[in-house]
């Protein structure tokens, strides 16, 4: 699905992020974990494309997108919600949705409202609402709505527990894993909240000063101790 | 830092070629082309200007023709009305005063009203175009002050520059405008040098952050502002002495744009950049002016796009730093008057 | 009396309404795109040119004028590509390089065509109440100026391009993202800011002189009213060209066109200082004032 | 005075002290004394408001309630270069260095109100050697490493001699030998008398020179103790793993 090979980027003559590889598989659900301030941000936006490599290659269900800019990797279908949630504060609920209709736009297909409303549905009411007016939790639904609008085959979900209550941030692992299910939707996440790390993963890579430092595979990540190790203070 | 040779820059040595130039050349011509040379020196005094609002400060300003008009004006104003020995003098630093309180006043509404950036450069010339249309419109003869008549598009007479009761001619105004030109961008040099420079130099990268360091920094903003502006007036009482008449049409929007076009294509970091090449396009501006004024316009307009897009820091500054880099073997001068050097490219992120 | 409060509401219509022409399509691209264009007023200058040389080669005179704007447009789209998009993120070099573009036009212009032509006559002639005579042209283009904001409104609400607009202006990277092409966007909205230009140019070639600075004569007043109004283009500019329309109307009424010049500019300095974000500034942050509710991070 | 405890009386105190922007409450009713003398962390997790609090010490925004008073004076009212002029300095989290002016030109810039102009070049050269940027006075400041921008963005911070430091993030980007190394300034600096308060995320580099703990969460003053302490606080893992 997503093959990341030897990825070097960072701002200016900074390399946030050295030499990282990964490869997704179709379907799966993989978190990227590592505490504040590793690189996990600045590896999601090379990944969509804000920002360019300085090494290495990116390829999506086997196509090369290591030059593409960022907008031909959403038509290409990836969907990013990015860290505190990027929602446009002055358009409405219902404006932010159709934002994302561009999203696996080569595919095309119907885009309908009704998708993020399906497992959302709290956004219906809201929808001729001003988004910056919405709550945290439903902000966070917005932006994961959003990108469902386009039907990605891949989700890139930057810290999706941000700032929220933990019976939300329960809800919100329960949804994705839900979208994975029924929508197929591959989803690979950046996290730190070690609940949400431990109810959506499947497997996991460990971030620190830029490098993988660990993968993680299914019994690992959904042990706290082993993860409490990579996490904590 | 390194000390040694300092002063040996292809900026510093232009500028003594230049000077020298200046010294020896009233003595090698006729008197027209001595006094056309004066002529092009007190326009060079607006690019001088320019360079420092823009080049130093970060601040782009149309308004430095508003205050060249401000100058002249009140410079004619005041001579008409106050006749007697020393009273162009006087005049002179009325119509330089003039400048500077209108500049420091519009300086303080923009900057402590938090207006940086393109606004400036909107607000300035606004006030400029404004200016004109306000002069354009006191042809009637309502519109005088004591003795001096505004005479809007027919223009006002201007009384010229005297020692004694005798108007300068010649020479002798040459070798004053000489003086103007070369004190003014002498001291602009110095200044550049002082903390106050410094810290200008500072504020036009990052105004948040200087302010950590302890400048006052929207006070800066209307302090340069203002001299600028009082540069940009003398200019204005040259060129209208020089002439003994000015009118609207030296605040137009023609007006506004050479002195910007001359600093973009010399170099609007370097004062002696802008000051050489504004001397030179003029020059060349005249050359043409008699056969076809609008080409030359065209034409500097290409230049001064082709500036900003492929060379910005200006033709001449590039050669500066070329000669620097290949004759005088040291690193590029503009950076702050300070010696610096761009080679390290071997060490790498840990 | 009642030809005074006529009079008055004439004369605050026709400022309202060149004062919005004027600045409508400066307004628009540097509500999206934080660029000056500084060719603004070359621009409508060009749109007069092409609408008066159509119309006198026997094409009507609307469709001259929407020939001009199409005209501007598609230069503006060139501009774009050539030189603005080379200068994102050097605000003050667009600024100087628009204004180079508008002096090479200006003075292209003369080259070309002398310092004059021929313009066109007014349309639709005038009318009077009490002893004043009116023109109808005039009035005509208040209502164009409300016909084009309405219709300006509807691209920017109701539209795909102004949906992905406004949201590119809010966070173009979060757009980007998205799958918008943000660069086209940045073309697409210069060339229709030019072609604004180069309609207003082309509505008030019959009111005016045409010559190659033409578009002077409007400057001061786009310039103004997009300082007063603010980066909001379907907000700020319509509000800035009433408030600053009733002061130049209320001036120049009672001394002349200059002093309303002044007064527009007094006003605009004073503003400025208060609201340095202009009244789409203020507009937003009343927007975004508290609620109480308090949101997650 | 001697680096350590913290003995010293109160330098900076914030009372009370509330930042909203919009309808997000970023800091809320936060109180907290720095002492003279002290090296205190500032720690919690994203969005806790830590940079917020930097931002109102230094006057960047002001507070919507509270006071804030330094060195015993009221500086609410203050400008920000005012506050700088009294001892205030900051090391930024975007590095607040100008990259288009030298090295020896930006330290200039930075020590131009505290420095004379005669041991201007000799203050510069003594500062570049502490924070290891000896004999690089020429070199453009765009082409230095990350590692050494901070640590330049730490010299001029310094140039003003500060009563309070401000670092934000200084080990940001840093490899390991290079946060070694800062830590290790940081540490110098603190005996030397400079009372610095740090924001980091780097838990080995709190470790190493943290005396004092102050842990952040939802904008307001969570748990503070020494570095055992909060190490052994419950709480604080709670909310760092997001269980709170």
């Amino acid at each position: 699905m997503l093959d990341v090979s030897h990825v070097t980027a960072g701002y200016g003559r900074t390399m946030i992020v050295r030499d990282v590889s990964l490869a997704i598989q179709p379907g799966e659900i993989v978190a990227i974990i590592g505490r504040n301030g590793v690189g996990k941000t600045t590896l999601m936006k090379a990944i969509i494309g804000l920002l360019p490599l300085v090494q290495g290659t990116i390829s999506l269900a086997g196509a090369a997108i290591t030059a593409a800019p960022a907008n031909d990797r959403a038509q290409r279908g990836i969907g990013y919600v990015p860290q505190g949630r990027g929602i446009f504060p002055g358009l409405t609920v219902e404006e932010n949705l159709e934002m994302g209709t561009l999203i696996n736009a080569r595919v095309g297909g119907e885009r309908r409202h009704d998708v993020a409303f399906q497992y959302f549905p709290h956004l219906a009411e809201r929808r001729r609402q001003r988004a910056g007016t919405l709550s945290g939790g439903e902000q966070a639904m917005l932006a994961i709505g959003r990108v469902l609008i386009g039907r990605p085959t891949l989700m890139l979900l930057d810290e999706p527990s941000e700032g929220l209550q933990p019976n939300l941030v329960q809800q919100i692992g329960d949804d994705i894993k839900r979208i994975n299910a029924e929508l197929g939707t591959t989803v690979l996440f950046v996290e730190q909240n070690i609940e949400l790390v431990m109810n959506l993963s499947q497997r996991g890579y460990v971030i620190d000063k830029g490098q993988v430092s660990a993968t993680l595979s299914v019994a690992e990540v959904t042990n706290q101790d082993a993860l409490i190790r990579h996490l904590t203070v | 830092m390194r000390r040694g040779g300092w002063l040996l820059s292809a900026e510093n040595v232009a500028f003594v070629v230049f000077l020298s130039f200046l010294l020896v050349y009233p003595l090698t011509t006729d008197e027209f082309s001595v006094l056309n040379t004066a002529y092009f020196m007190a326009i060079s005094l607006m690019a001088l200007s320019l360079a420092l609002i823009w080049g130093k400060a970060g601040i782009l300003s149309f308004g430095q023709t508003a205050f060249f008009g401000i100058g002249g004006y009140l410079y004619g104003i005041y001579t008409l009305n106050v006749l007697g020995s020393g009273a162009t003098w006087i005049g002179i630093l009325a119509g330089v005063v003039a400048g500077a309180i209108v500049a420091a006043t519009l300086g303080y509404f923009m900057f402590y009203g938090g207006v940086n950036d393109v606004f400036v450069g909107l607000t300035t010339l606004a006030l400029t175009l404004v200016l004109q249309t306000f002069m354009a419109q006191t042809a009637g003869s309502e519109w005088t002050v004591g003795e001096a008549r505004l005479n809007g598009y027919n223009g006002m007479y201007v009384p010229q520059i005297s020692v004694g009761d005798a108007p300068l001619y010649g020479k002798p105004l040459y070798f004053l405008y000489l003086a103007f030109l070369i004190g003014v961008y002498l001291l602009l040099r110095w200044l550049s040098g002082t903390r106050w420079g410094y810290g200008l130099l500072a504020l036009q990268e990052n105004r948040p952050r200087t302010e950590t360091f302890g400048y006052n920094v929207r006070l800066m903003q209307v302090q340069v502002f203002c001299l600028a502006g009082a540069v940009a007036a003398l200019s204005g009482v040259l060129y209208a002495s020089w002439g003994s008449y000015i009118d609207p049409s030296s605040m137009g929007i023609t007006a506004a744009i050479t002195p910007v076009i001359y600093v973009a294509i010399g170099g609007r970091r370097s004062l002696t950049a802008a000051m050489i090449s504004s001397m030179i396009l003029l020059k060349v501006s005249q050359s043409l002016a008699s056969s076809a004024p609008q080409y030359a316009l065209v034409i500097f307009g290409l230049l001064a796009l082709l500036a900003v897009l492929f060379v910005p820091e200006g033709f001449m500054v590039a050669v500066f730093n070329a000669l620097d880099r290949w004759v005088f073997r040291r690193p590029p001068a503009n950076h702050g008057g300070e010696t610096n050097d761009a080679t390290p490219g071997t060490r790498q992120v840990s | 009396m009642l030809d005074g409060v006529f009079n008055a509401l004439y004369q605050f219509q026709v400022s309202f309404s060149f004062l919005l022409l004027s600045a409508i399509g400066l307004a628009v691209i540097f509500g999206m795109m934080g660029v000056i264009n500084l060719a603004h007023g070359e621009f409508m200058m060009l749109g007069a040119y092409i609408t008066t040389i159509v119309a006198t080669a026997g094409v009507p005179v609307p469709l001259a004028m929407l020939l001009g704007a199409l005209g501007v447009g598609l230069f503006g789209a060139i501009v774009e590509i050539l030189v603005v998009r080379r200068l994102y993120g050097r605000l003050l070099d667009s600024v100087a390089a628009t204004w180079a573009v508008g002096l090479i036009l200006s003075q292209g212009m003369l080259i070309l065509t002398g310092p004059s032509m021929q313009g066109i006559s007014s349309p639709f002639g005038s009318f009077s109440v009490g002893a004043t005579s009116y023109s109808w042209y005039r009035v005509v283009l208040g209502v164009i100026a409300l016909v084009l904001l309405g219709s300006l409104y509807l691209v920017f609400m109701k539209t795909r391009y102004g949906l992905r607009a406004r949201a590119t202006i809010q966070n173009p990277a979060i757009a980007q993202a998205l799958g918008v092409d943000t660069a086209r966007m940045y073309t697409i909205t210069f060339a229709l800011g030019s072609a604004l230009a180069g309609l207003a140019g082309g509505l008030f070639a019959p009111t005016a002189t045409i010559v190659p600075f033409f578009g002077t004569n409007y400057i001061v007043e786009a310039f103004v009213t997009v300082i007063v109004g603010g980066a909001n283009a379907l907000v700020g500019t319509p509000i800035a060209a009433m408030l600053l329309g009733a002061v130049n109307a209320a001036l120049g009424t009672e001394f002349g066109l200059y002093i309303g010049r002044v007064g527009l500019l007094l006003t605009t300095i004073l503003i400025i200082r208060v609201l340095p974000d202009g009244i789409s500034g203020l507009l937003d942050r009343w927007r975004m004032r508290p609620t109480g509710t308090r949101s997650g991070k | 005075m001697a680096g350590g405890g913290g003995g010293g009386g109160p330098l900076l105190v914030l009372d009370d002290v509330s930042k909203r922007f919009g309808g997000l409450l970023a800091v809320s009713h936060l109180t907290l004394t720095v002492r003279r003398g002290e090296l205190r962390c500032l720690i919690g997790p994203n969005g806790a408001g830590k940079s917020t609090v930097f931002k109102l010490i230094m006057g960047f925004e002001r507070p919507s309630g509270g006071a804030i008073t330094f060195d015993g004076t009221s500086i609410d009212r203050w400008p920000t270069w005012r506050r700088a002029r009294q001892g205030l300095s900051i090391k930024m989290q975007i590095p607040g260095i100008y990259p288009e002016l030298s090295v020896a030109a930006n330290m200039r810039v930075a020590a131009q109100y505290h420095v004379r102009g005669g041991q201007m070049e000799e203050a510069i050269g003594r500062l570049l050697a502490r924070v290891g940027l000896a004999g690089l006075g020429h070199v453009l400041t765009k082409n230095l490493s990350h590692g050494e921008q901070q640590w330049l963005e730490i010299g001029m911070a310094l140039s003003v001699n500060p009563k309070l430091l401000l670092l934000d993030e200084p080990t940001a980007g840093m490899g390991p030998g290079e946060t070694g190394a800062t830590a290790q300034l940081i540490e110098s600096l603190n005996a030397d008398g400079v009372t610095i308060l740090v924001i980091e995320h780097d838990m080995t580099f709190v470790r190493q020179i943290a005396r004092t703990v102050t842990v952040m969460h939802l904008g307001q003053v969570f748990a503070e103790g020494t570095i055992a302490e909060i190490e052994a606080h419950p709480g604080v893992t709670d909310i760092y793993l997001g269980k709170t």
